[in-house]
């Protein structure tokens, strides 16, 4: 054979020719030497092999009674993330997967606020084909609220093409699922993900961004607490525990009892209907569910509104760390962005225009049936707390808490100008 | 290891074969936008030849700089600069990287000299190129398409190819 | 003289033994093969098109599946094209990580091609079912890293999704062990096995210099006696910290690219133990953190190369500026490995053509793109 | 087997039966016998098949229809039933219905000369062998007709070749066993078997050697050499692997089988299994002694036997039991062998097949047959017979020089066959490449 035409070195390794040496004459001995090989395979396969070191040995899986193990990284098909504790969805149908997703088989609508016809960061309608869909997992790299995972069930064959097309409710798993199949992986995103599902609670207003499946539970939960508030509240102050969270029995963290104690003293405001004393109406609990009031009648709330607004302008001047922001209790009318971070410069200014606006309106006497709409709650961004314009209480009691919310705003940009 | 640089390609080419070299203005591949940055234009290093002197070009390679391993070559389909380019790529046998001919034709006659006689390594990327790209490659023994069956009109890979479907796809309603 | 007749007769494309959907016209006279013509197109989904209408890295797990055998192989000539475009730099463990992964594929390609070359020739799937054992090993392996067994979409720009998992490490030292033990039992079962020599030797012979001309790559090119490989011939990622051989036959024939490719699964067991040695911890980072990963890279072009188990892949992207790639050229060497498929069958039996075929070792995801 | 029955019947029921009913009662019973026992072992060779196979390929092989897979080869036959039966409309009908019963019907009548146990052969011939090779060439002629009928260009072609590989490989087979036959000197296989009494060393050739059932022809040189040689043949007739050419041929994709499918397919499928355990039964027979074991030419001196009519019938049954049992577990330990090489070799092309056969088996099996007349002249011819270097010597010495000799030419010949064998394969391909470049 010529010899290689090129003389080539390798770099750090030898050009090896493979012995072939079929000059010489054989007898069979490879014949026998094989079967001798199929031999050994033979006699050992009678015990099972499991490990990777080992060669010999039956290393058949009986698939349905014995199951292989599935690594903790192992995508198979998306599924949407709710929280149990709370039955809200993660997902705020921020579109980033439907974008990113390669055969585009991720199809989402954004909720409304049925009142006002803003939308929502939650989603009405999630729907991903299953048949097209090949597990890329680019949708759960991507999400930035931790919203969607790979699951770990493989065994979706159907014999009805249309249960393909997967909807929301079946898409849906709990978190603890997610947890129990992940567990690192979960961990890791945990902490920021539950922070961001706090964040986007607080703006859903009712019953919307619930997994729903839970969405009657918890309706008639909270229809429950209510009926329980109301009764209750004529009795001694302290209202039997309405647990925010429908999760029965549990220990109450500090935080939450808190919670339920505004909830009952909101309650007990609300009922006892009494002027709008500047009572200090306590933060609402960062529990969604309302403070067991039915919808109230407008002044109610509006009266609720000018408290909060005072109390959210103290709160600003205090400068409260963002932790757990006095998210007032989503009355059902009206729509209040209150300040959860200390306003920016910026923020303070508009703070302090919409003030004067405010006022000038609660002084035109106009019953703002819907308080003008503050920035949509889409993006995250905290607007500040503005002063929401109140009801024509008497107009002096507004133009003073106007005021006071305006030069509460001053002082507070010049607290952390420095 | 061979190691050769495009500038010192063109130079060798320069001075072997004058007639091939051309010289390429930048190309602008997209037409530029209404508004917003221009994205710059595309000024590729490499040699660009003459398509009568393909041929001459490939062989002074491959016999005198000893790249004899022809391993790929693309088309791109400039639809705003209205023209292929064809880029072959060389590999010298005994390593190293490699070299780069481009070949520019204008889109309404691409033809272009064939290489499978010196080599039959570019049989199936002709026949791939005038399969996707309607490339005619003057001298290619059997120059049909590869990919889609025989009859099927229109050339797949081209930028003004219908997207949304075609006669074969349920686009228009004719045909 | 006895007048014979030639006789048309089409092998494919639903055949038990032509790896995928691949027809061959094959003119006969007698026995012996007159011509073949391998006709194409039967998987053909216009890989490149769609390339061209998705963002760079929504094409990363498309890229699995042109040679679905070794997606590893496929990310990482796509990742490397797409850094190289946009100017993105690997951290030093994501490097050792691809190689790592890359080799992985190359031991479970060759166990598999040997295996269903071997099948191809009638053995009743003995050699094909130890081969499939390592390779299950091995997909477990990846589906522990990247969370699928054969389409990975593990690497991004920049390195890989997701570091190796605690248990990747032990896994694969115990692989480790298990490996020379197969390679030396499929040597013993096969190496001298008269009636394996009597089918392979001198079978589908490939000359060196037409080897060379006619541009295949991998196992086959070296099969016939030229030792190229792009891993050595232009080092790519950290390849040049690693020392190993590269086996070459000498007559280039059935029995050369067979033992060829014996001989690579040995030398890539070397390399996965040096990787393992030089390893860096984790806290070298197993993706560059600043790598953007909707990439726009500035208008130009770029052509990187690796040696994957088949041969030299090649990708060559033409960027004009927007997220999605102008142009998109994969450079397949199954398809070009084709090319002397009619020359070498030419003149030898009929029977002989499948186990040429099995020795070229193609896989139609990434013949037909 | 017929004397037995007939004894049997008439101690049963007492009356007198006139003659032809005992004879038409008894080969009733024999013929049932046979006709139930084909398809059994069929049955069975099929799941011990796939069980050995999967086992040798580290897995399970059928374990779900029945407890560990008992019933897969029911399912099976069920499934063969309720296939469909398509017949290609340019078919010859006719011949294409006939061909599966072509070759069908020669190999269950090959059960007619097989010996279970001591006396229990359904026909004892004394040409027993002839008939056994005749029948089974019959079986070509279906394959041929089966090829023909189907009116497919492959199928054809298919059967062309499965009929020069069975027919060139009959040669070397029947070659391999007139060695024996010389050695025993009849063609009744009860007398082959007979003959391999005694231990290690049969006690016709040496009369001293205590009668253990051991002395099998396997032991001896000329034997072990005609085992190998009809081994290889046998599977070559039974298109085992390495020669199983047209049942997974490359490009013919199920040769002569090509257009059959439903029970007909069912029927090939059953005749090449009862093919192959036929085999593997007169390979059992001649070369390891069929029935023979220690214990069963003790027991069956016991019983009713023609030169001892009034022993007693327990004897019988008992030496009938262990001797089906030593030949039924021959038998299935052949079987596994020919499903080992099927795990392990790869498939020879139908040239090089052809090439073993004849320049290999055939000159081997010659210089057998050479031997085994040197063998008979030590071991028997006295100076009568002109054997004149042996006279005198006592038996002893005269089975160890035959012994000496024969291992010595047959060694000789293998050695040096394979050398010629493997230079004229170079040469072939030397020769095939020349004109390969010739043409190029």
């Amino acid at each position: 054979m010529t010899a290689s035409p090129f003389e080539i070195e390798i770099p750090r390794g030898r050009v090896i020719e493979v012995q072939r040496d079929d000059t010489r004459v054989r007898r069979g001995g490879g014949l026998l030497r094989g079967m001798a090989v199929v031999w050994k395979h033979w006699k050992e396969s009678f015990k099972l092999n499991r490990s990777y070191s080992q060669i010999h040995g039956t290393f058949t899986i009986e698939y349905p009674e014995e199951r292989p193990r599935i690594p903790e990284a192992y995508r198979n098909m998306p599924i949407l993330l709710y929280d149990d504790e709370t039955g809200h969805e993660l997902c705020t149908s921020c579109f980033q997967c439907e974008r990113i997703c390669p055969p585009q088989v991720i199809h989402m609508t954004q909720a409304k606020d049925p009142a006002t016809g803003k939308p929502v960061p939650a989603v009405a309608e999630f729907i991903i084909e299953y048949d097209a869909c090949m597990s890329c997992g680019f949708c759960a790299e991507v999400c930035p609220f931790d919203a969607i995972k790979m699951d770990h069930e493989f065994e979706l064959s159907t014999d009805d093409h249309t249960q393909l097309t997967v909807h929301k409710e079946q898409l849906l798993r709990p978190i603890s699922y997610y947890a129990k199949i992940a567990p690192t992986m979960w961990a890791e995103v945990r902490e920021s993900a539950l922070k961001k599902l706090q964040g986007n609670i607080r703006r859903r207003p009712d019953v919307i961004g619930l997994a729903p499946q839970l969405t009657e539970k918890i309706a008639a939960r909270r229809a429950e607490l209510a009926a329980q508030a109301a009764q209750a509240a004529a009795a001694a102050p302290v209202a039997p525990a309405a647990a925010p969270a429908p999760a029965e029995g549990r220990k109450l963290t500090p935080e939450e009892k808190a919670a339920k104690l505004a909830a009952i003293r909101a309650a007990k405001a609300a009922q006892a209907g009494e002027s709008a004393t500047p009572a200090e109406a306590a933060p609402a609990t960062p529990s969604p569910t309302p403070a067991g009031e039915a919808a109230p009648p407008a002044d109610k709330a509006a009266k609720l509104a000018a408290i909060r607004a005072a109390n959210a302008a103290k709160k600003a001047a205090a400068g409260e760390a963002p932790a757990t922001p006095p998210a007032a209790p989503d009355a059902s009318a009206a729509e209040t962005t209150p300040s959860a971070a200390p306003p920016s410069d910026k923020a303070a200014r508009l703070a302090a225009i919409r003030a004067a606006n405010a006022a000038k309106k609660a002084a035109a006497g106009e019953a703002p049936a819907t308080p003008p709409a503050t920035p949509a709650g889409g993006t995250a961004a905290d607007a500040p707390a503005d002063a929401p314009p109140a009801a024509p209480p008497s107009d002096k009691a507004a133009r003073l808490a106007a005021i006071r919310a305006a030069n509460a705003a001053k002082k507070q940009q010049s607290g952390d100008g420095s | 290891m061979p190691e050769m640089t495009p500038a010192e390609l063109r130079a060798r080419l320069a001075e072997a074969l004058p007639a091939a070299l051309v010289e390429a203005e930048p190309l602008a591949i997209t037409p530029p936008p209404a508004h917003g940055p221009q994205p710059g234009l595309f000024n590729p290093p490499d040699p660009v030849v003459r398509p009568d002197q393909l041929v001459a070009a490939a062989l002074f390679v491959r016999d005198t700089l000893g790249y004899a391993y022809l391993s790929d070559i693309a088309v791109v389909d400039y639809l705003h600069a209205g023209c292929f380019e064809l880029v072959y790529r060389f590999y010298h046998p005994s390593g190293g990287p490699g070299i780069v001919l481009r070949v520019r034709v204008p889109r309404d006659e691409p033809v272009v000299p064939s290489l499978t006689p010196h080599w039959p390594a570019a049989n199936f990327h002709e026949r791939e190129a005038f399969d996707l790209f309607g490339i005619e490659f003057a001298g290619h023994p059997y120059l049909r398409r590869i990919y889609m069956w025989d009859e099927f009109e229109g050339f797949p890979m081209r930028k003004d190819f219908p997207r949304q479907g075609d006669k074969y796809l349920g686009g228009e309603s004719e045909g | 003289m006895l007048q014979t007749q030639e006789l048309q007769v089409n092998i494919g494309p639903q055949h038990p033994s032509t790896h995928g959907v691949f027809r061959m016209l094959v003119t006969v006279d007698g026995e012996t093969v007159v011509d073949l013509k391998p006709v194409f197109g039967y998987l053909h989904r216009n890989h490149e098109q769609i390339a061209e209408a998705n963002s760079y890295l929504q094409n990363m797990p498309y890229t699995d599946r042109l040679d679905y055998f070794n997606s590893m192989a496929n990310n990482h000539a796509y990742a490397m094209a797409v850094e190289r475009l946009a100017g993105i730099e690997v951290p030093e463990r994501a490097e050792y990580i691809r190689v790592l992964m890359v080799e992985l594929t190359r031991i479970l390609n060759h166990a598999s091609a040997v295996g269903f070359m071997i099948n191809d020739m009638g053995a009743w799937q003995t050699p094909l079912a130890f081969g499939m054992r390592e390779r299950e090993k091995i997909l477990d392996l990846f589906e522990m890293a990247s969370g699928a067994r054969l389409m990975c979409n593990y690497f991004r720009f920049g390195g890989v999704v997701r570091d190796l998992p605690p248990e990747f490490i032990p896994n694969l030292r115990e692989l480790l062990r298990a490996l020379p033990a197969y390679i030396d039992e499929l040597e013993r079962l096969l190496r001298d096995n008269e009636i394996l020599l009597q089918r392979a030797i001198g079978i589908g012979i490939l000359p060196p210099e037409v080897a060379l001309s006619y541009g295949v790559s991998g196992p086959v090119l070296r099969g016939s006696g030229i030792p190229y490989d792009v891993r050595k011939a232009e080092p790519y990622s950290v390849y040049d910290r690693f020392d190993f051989d590269v086996p070459v036959g000498k007559v280039g024939d059935v029995y050369d690219r067979f033992l060829v490719r014996i001989e690579e699964m040995r030398q890539s067991k070397r390399i996965i133990e040096q990787v393992l040695e030089q390893l860096p911890d984790a806290k070298g980072g197993h993706i560059n953190p600043k790598a953007r990963q909707n990439v726009r890279p500035p208008v130009g072009d770029a052509y990187a190369r690796i040696e994957s188990p088949k041969g030299e892949l090649g990708f060559y992207l033409v960027s004009d500026g927007s997220t999605r790639p102008y142009r998109y050229k994969v450079r397949a060497p199954s398809f070009i490995n084709l090319t002397p498929l009619a020359d070498m069958c030419r003149g030898y039996k009929v029977a002989d053509i499948v186990v040429i075929l099995g020795s070229i070792d193609i896989v139609m995801g990434e013949v037909d793109r | 087997m017929y004397d037995m029955l007939a004894a049997l019947i008439n101690g049963a029921l007492g009356w007198g039966w006139p003659e032809w009913a005992l004879n038409l009662l008894s080969y009733i019973l024999i013929v049932t016998i046979v006709l139930v026992v084909a398809p059994l072992q069929m049955l069975f060779f099929t799941y011990y098949e796939r069980r050995v196979i999967a086992r040798m390929q580290d897995r399970v092989g059928p374990n779900r229809v029945g407890p560990e897979g008992i019933w897969q080869p029911i399912a099976d036959g069920v499934k063969m039933f309720t296939k469909e039966d398509i017949v290609p409309q340019a078919a010859d009908r006719i011949v294409h219905f006939l061909a599966p019963c072509v070759v069908v019907a020669p190999t269950v009548l090959m059960f007619a000369v097989v010996p279970w146990g001591p006396g229990m052969v359904p026909v004892d011939l004394p040409t027993g062998l002839l008939f056994f090779f005749a029948i089974s060439s019959i079986s070509a002629v279906g394959l041929m007709m089966a090829g023909w009928a189907s009116n497919n260009k492959f199928s054809l072609l298919g059967a062309m070749r499965a009929v020069a590989q069975m027919v060139s490989y009959e040669i070397p087979a029947v070659l391999s066993l007139i060695a024996i036959v010389m050695i025993v000197g009849s063609l009744s296989i009860n007398e082959i078997i007979a003959y391999q009494t005694g231990l290690i060393i049969s006690n016709r050739d040496l009369p001293g050697i205590p009668d253990l059932g051991l002395g099998w022809f396997v032991f001896t040189p000329v034997g072990f050499v005609a085992f190998i040689a009809f081994f290889i043949a046998a599977l070559a007739e039974g298109e085992r692997t390495p020669f199983d050419i047209p049942e997974a041929d490359s490009e013919i994709v199920a040769g002569y089988m090509t257009e059959y499918s439903g029970m007909k397919f069912g029927l090939f499928y059953l005749a090449q299994y009862v093919l192959n355990f036929l085999l593997c039964a007169i390979t059992a027979i001649i070369f390891f002694g069929g029935w023979q074991g220690p214990g069963v030419g003790w027991l069956y001196a016991q019983g009713i036997t023609p030169d001892n009519p009034n022993g007693n019938g327990l004897f019988n049954v008992l030496a009938g039991v262990l001797g089906v049992f030593y030949f039924l577990l021959k038998t299935y330990i052949f079987f596994f062998v020919m499903v080992w090489l099927r795990g392990a070799f790869p498939r020879l092309r139908i040239d090089q097949l052809m090439d073993f056969g004849w320049k290999f088996l055939i000159p081997l099996t010659l210089a057998n047959l050479f031997s085994a007349a040197l063998w008979v002249a030590f071991t028997r011819w006295g100076p009568a017979e002109g054997m004149l270097i042996t006279v005198g010597w006592s038996p002893v010495l005269r089975w160890l020089a035959a012994f000496v000799v024969t291992l010595a030419i047959n060694l000789g010949v293998y050695l040096w066959l394979t050398r010629v064998y493997a230079a004229s394969q170079a040469e072939r391909r030397r020769a095939e490449l020349e004109e390969l470049s010739a043409a190029a």
